[in-house]
């Protein structure tokens, strides 16, 4: 290809001058002075409709954390035995005999509130996908969930299918879901909670990246075709839900648990075979995300020619394969040559895969369409360059309304008895086993504690050892306490994996917040941070990855600030695993702590 | 003594049952791709448990048509032990080695659960280190496995004592007769919701699962020469 | 007494893994010819109703409401008048 | 190039857990005229054929063989030419 090439707009779509004078790019969520940015960035040209929407979904708050960068700074992330910290797939701890656990947790909350079924089954699929691009075997899952009150039919409906979704997803492609946690509670009525966490298990050796390197090398494409899912889902996530949320979805996204159990195991062949150089999920904001984070962490650039993306539809433009949000899909780097190696492991599991691009000097990220240059851009002001905000703090006035409260004399008024029945009628506090029942917590015959008591625990064969996984967060306490409630997430998870037996290694959180442009919930989310880091730095457990989500807001109302913690311990033997329940008559019972 | 361990596109307890076989017997395992349709080195097939071809228009049937099942159809008119678990016993009734289907759970739900089963019948090669009428704890895990069969079918199931295991206590399925696991008519071809692999060893809950492999294991030393 | 007979299909732009899978496999059987396949669902309903304009409201509302996700589905129906049915 | 559409229902004597479950449903919601309920597959299928016979005789073997399972459902069909689809 020729190497001076003027971008094309394709005639069907707005000019980019029309995208500047009707400012067409709010619709896609970038403000005036982001648009700005993007032309200065292109050296003075007016973006095309496909790089403004390129633009949009990487500096989305999805992709480029532009309003919790600052802030997750604080978290600790280091220690003598993480091996990947945040900013990969997923985090990696060492386990010793040159293992690792891989562990990550991520939310589905907005595609949930519109579809709850496929919605959470999507989550499940894409955190999966995070977990075995790093080279791990997944293991288990676990889940976290908030919904209203269950006397609304619809938060009922909800709360159904989003088990649903979650129990197909991991059912099928045969992980075990052993472990989460159920809340209702109106804050969550019209913006339900759906975080799924995913663990795996790999050797050091076949540990990956998401990079893209060495020029000329293949960039190949494996797995489900494209069609128009979820296109703009990533800038979807970073918004408030409103009446016009479900128009806004083109198409809501699919999962396919069959696929994606075929990309699966397409996947760990290659890493077992060392075929891989660079390998990521096209999860949020599809070929965009992957391919554009891929190069600036290679450092090189990348051409990508979309004839050759494998698609469903007929008639998609640059803009709508690139921002596609299609599921079951991974984008692959390679040594060039080693192109039929990848091929024939896709054709024996029956999966689609073609090369679609290569990597190239510099650091141009360009897209071809129909042989005309359709996107030019420098690719590290989509990731490296992202914006970033650090917003104005406000303490809210029910905070400091609640310092004056003293909850002791009104509880003192309470009658014991009373008090009892009503929590232990709570549906917070009754079994969980409608849910769990219907989740496969048993396949691969790994689960020694399974879901019922405090963390779930799932032995590593070969071995003598353990690994015990929780997940948990109370938004409640985070509301009254950003600081302390924070504190509390981390050492609530903590206290349960401890109780299973094992030492605790590391955390992944997710948090889910309100609108971070009002000063009083990006106080909230502040605050929580810190306390959850100074948590993180008492017990040694650091910060591996997570993800954040905010705008979970209806009609103006913010959800409790809701941070979940899912924290993974280490149990050197098998012996060592304790179960909550009593065990014999006249056995001791003791109260550990004040 | 050799198995093998069939594995089609969206299997996912072939690992589980590979792992028993060599945990409880200590014996020869290969996993078979369905493409393959020479088994004739084995003397005993697993169909594991998952979802096969995601399960997709009915369970078991797509899978029904690998080239594999060819093998199997094979191996069960030679007389050799074949055992479908799960989705395994759901591509036997579809492929017709078994009697009847199986249908959605009665309450529509997937449901995974240690359940008690009685043994009917512990004179098969695959229940023989049973005791008759036997309470056992194996897991399930299915969404579909309510079998059905119709009333003739029903009759001659009793008949010939072809109802291995049926669900003690509550029905987890809705299953015609509490059916958990029937045999065919000649006893070498036997179909089972529960997994047995999945009760094993001491922490999983359970080790009565094991027994199922310890009686193929002992039924074809007394049958079919030394181990 | 009516019967309804609602179809329920996937909206044209969502995927249908179900399909996709029943494609492949009567491809691999040696129907070549087959170029797609959509899987939906037949739903027949028996119901009263005082008159064919009220059960036709009555069909209409729960096929959008129950019967139907209208976020990844479309529904028609057919309804005719059924001769008793033996007091079902 | 030809559109067949093919229903999958249950026999008359195999119970419909899931019809079941949505007439229960529907009564509950106030749908109280609702009696019965049964729920099939619609399934639609493109193929190419060189002629009307043999998509027919594709049709109804497939149909028998792999979409519908005898022991617990029938089948009808549908078939229609359709003029090309723009290569699908
Ligand atoms: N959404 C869920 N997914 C899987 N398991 C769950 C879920 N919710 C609850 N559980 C399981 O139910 C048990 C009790 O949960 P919960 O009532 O939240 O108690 P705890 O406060 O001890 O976490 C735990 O073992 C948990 O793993």
């Amino acid at each position: 290809m020729q190497l001076e090439q003027t971008v094309k707009s394709l005639p069907h779509e707005p000019s980019p001058e029309k995208i500047r004078d009707q400012k067409l790019y709010k619709e896609m969520g970038l403000t005036d002075a982001e648009y700005e940015q993007i032309i200065r960035h292109l050296d003075g040209r007016l973006p095309n409709w496909t790089e403004v929407g390129i633009y949009s979904v990487m500096w989305s708050e999805h992709c480029s954390y532009k309003n919790s960068k600052t802030l997750l700074r604080r978290f600790p992330t280091q220690g003598p035995r993480v091996l990947q910290g945040p900013g990969e797939g997923a985090g990696v701890i060492d386990i010793g005999d040159n293992q690792a656990v891989v562990f990550k947790i991520e939310s589905h909350n907005h595609p949930s509130a519109v579809e709850p079924f496929q919605g959470a089954a999507t989550g499940v699929g894409g955190i999966i996908r995070d977990v075995f691009s790093m080279g791990a075997r997944p293991v288990a899952l676990l889940n976290s969930l908030r919904f209203g009150d269950l006397k609304n039919p619809r938060v009922r409906y909800l709360f159904e299918h989003v088990v649903a979704g979650i129990a197909h997803y991991g059912n099928c492609i045969g992980i075990p879901t052993v472990g989460g946690e159920v809340v209702f509670d109106s804050s969550y009525e019209g913006n339900p909670l759906v975080n799924a966490m995913c663990v795996g298990i790999l050797s050091h050796d076949d540990l990956q990246k998401g990079i893209a390197k060495g020029v000329g090398n293949p960039v190949i494409y494996v797995g489900a075709s494209t069609g128009r899912d979820g296109i703009h889902g990533a800038t979807f996530a970073s918004e408030e839900l409103n009446e016009q949320s479900e128009e806004k979805r083109p198409a809501v996204q699919v999962g396919d648990p069959f696929m994606e159990k075929l990309l699966l195991e397409a996947c760990m062949e290659m890493v077992k075979k060392g075929l891989l150089l660079g390998i990521q999920d096209m999860g949020a904001a599809g070929l965009t995300c992957s391919s554009a984070e891929m190069t600036a962490k290679g450092g090189q650039g990348m051409d990508l020619n979309l004839d050759l993306v494998p698609q469903r539809e007929t008639g998609m433009t640059p803009y709508e394969i690139m921002l596609s949000e299609s599921q079951e899909r991974m984008l692959l780097v390679v040594e060039k040559g080693r192109e039929n190696e990848i091929k024939e492991i896709c054709d024996k599991w029956g999966l689609p895969s073609a090369v679609i691009g290569h990597v190239t000097e510099g650091n141009r990220y360009r897209i071809f369409f129909k042989g005309e240059l359709v996107a030019d851009i420098p690719v590290q002001t989509l990731v490296d360059d992202a914006p970033c905000y650090v917003r104005e703090e406000k303490v809210p006035a029910y905070y400091k309304e609640n310092q004056e409260v003293r909850p002791e004399e009104q509880v003192a008024q309470i009658d014991p008895e009373e008090a009892l029945n009503r929590v232990i009628s709570s549906v917070n506090i009754g079994s969980k086993r409608w849910v769990y029942e219907q989740y496969d917590h048993m396949v691969r015959t790994s689960t020694a504690v399974r879901p019922g008591s405090d963390a779930a625990v799932v032995v590593i064969r070969g071995t003598d050892k353990a690994l015990a996984m929780s997940t948990d967060g109370n938004g409640r306490y985070v509301y009254l306490d950003p600081e302390q409630g924070g504190r509390i997430a981390v050492a609530e998870s903590a206290r349960n994996v401890v109780c299973a037996g094992a030492e605790p290694l590391g955390i992944t959180d997710c948090l889910n917040f309100g609108n971070p442009e009002k000063p009083e919930i990006y106080w909230q989310l502040s605050k929580a941070i810190d306390g959850m880091a100074d948590a993180c730095r008492a017990l040694d457990t650091p910060v591996v990855g997570g993800n954040v989500s905010l705008y979970n807001e209806t009609k103006g109302r913010a959800i409790y600030p809701t941070p979940i913690v899912g924290m993974v311990g280490l149990i050197q033997n098998r012996e060592h695993i304790t179960t909550q329940g009593f065990k014999n008559e006249g056995d001791v019972i003791l109260l550990l702590g004040e | 003594m050799r198995f093998a361990v069939t594995i089609f596109p969206g299997s996912n307890c072939d690992i589980d049952c590979i792992h028993a076989v060599e945990d409880v017997l200590n014996a020869s395992v290969t996993p078979v791709w369905h493409q393959e349709s020479d088994l004739s080195r084995y003397d005993a097939i697993i169909l594991p448990g998952g979802f096969s071809y995601g399960d997709y228009l009915r369970t078991g049937v797509l899978a029904s048509f690998s080239p594999v099942m060819e093998g199997v159809k094979k191996a069960a008119r030679e007389g050799k032990l074949v055992i479908g678990i799960c989705n395994g016993f759901q591509i036997l009734t579809e492929v017709g080695l078994l009697p009847g289907a199986l249908r959605r759970n009665s309450r529509l739900k997937f449901r995974c659960n240690f359940q008690t089963l009685r043994v009917e019948n512990a004179r098969t090669p695959f229940t023989c280190d049973y005791e008759q009428g036997e309470l056992i704890s194996i897991p399930i895990a299915h969404g579909e496995g309510n079998y059905y069969c119709d009333d003739a079918t029903l009759a001659e199931l009793k008949r010939n004592n072809q109802i291995v295991f049926t669900y003690a206590g509550e029905n987890p399925n809705g299953s015609v007769s509490d059916i958990a696991g029937i045999i065919n008519r000649e006893g070498n071809v036997l179909g089972m919701m529960p997994h047995p692999e999945r009760a094993i060893l001491d922490w999983m809950g359970s080790k009565d699962g094991a027994r199922v492999f310890t009686s193929m294991l002992q039924y074809w030393k007394e049958n079919c020469g030394a181990a | 007494m009516f019967k309804a007979t609602i179809y329920v299909t996937l909206k044209e732009s969502v995927l249908d893994p179900q399909g996709v899978a029943v494609r492949g496999s009567l491809q691999t059987l040696g129907y070549e010819g087959v170029k797609d396949v959509r899987i939906g669902k037949k739903i027949e309903v028996i119901l009263e109703g005082s008159s064919r304009e009220e059960a036709e409201a009555q069909v209409k509302e729960f096929s959008e409401k129950v019967l139907s996700n209208p976020v990844t589905e479309t529904f028609t129906y057919e309804l005719e008048e059924v001769v008793s049915c033996a007091s079902q």
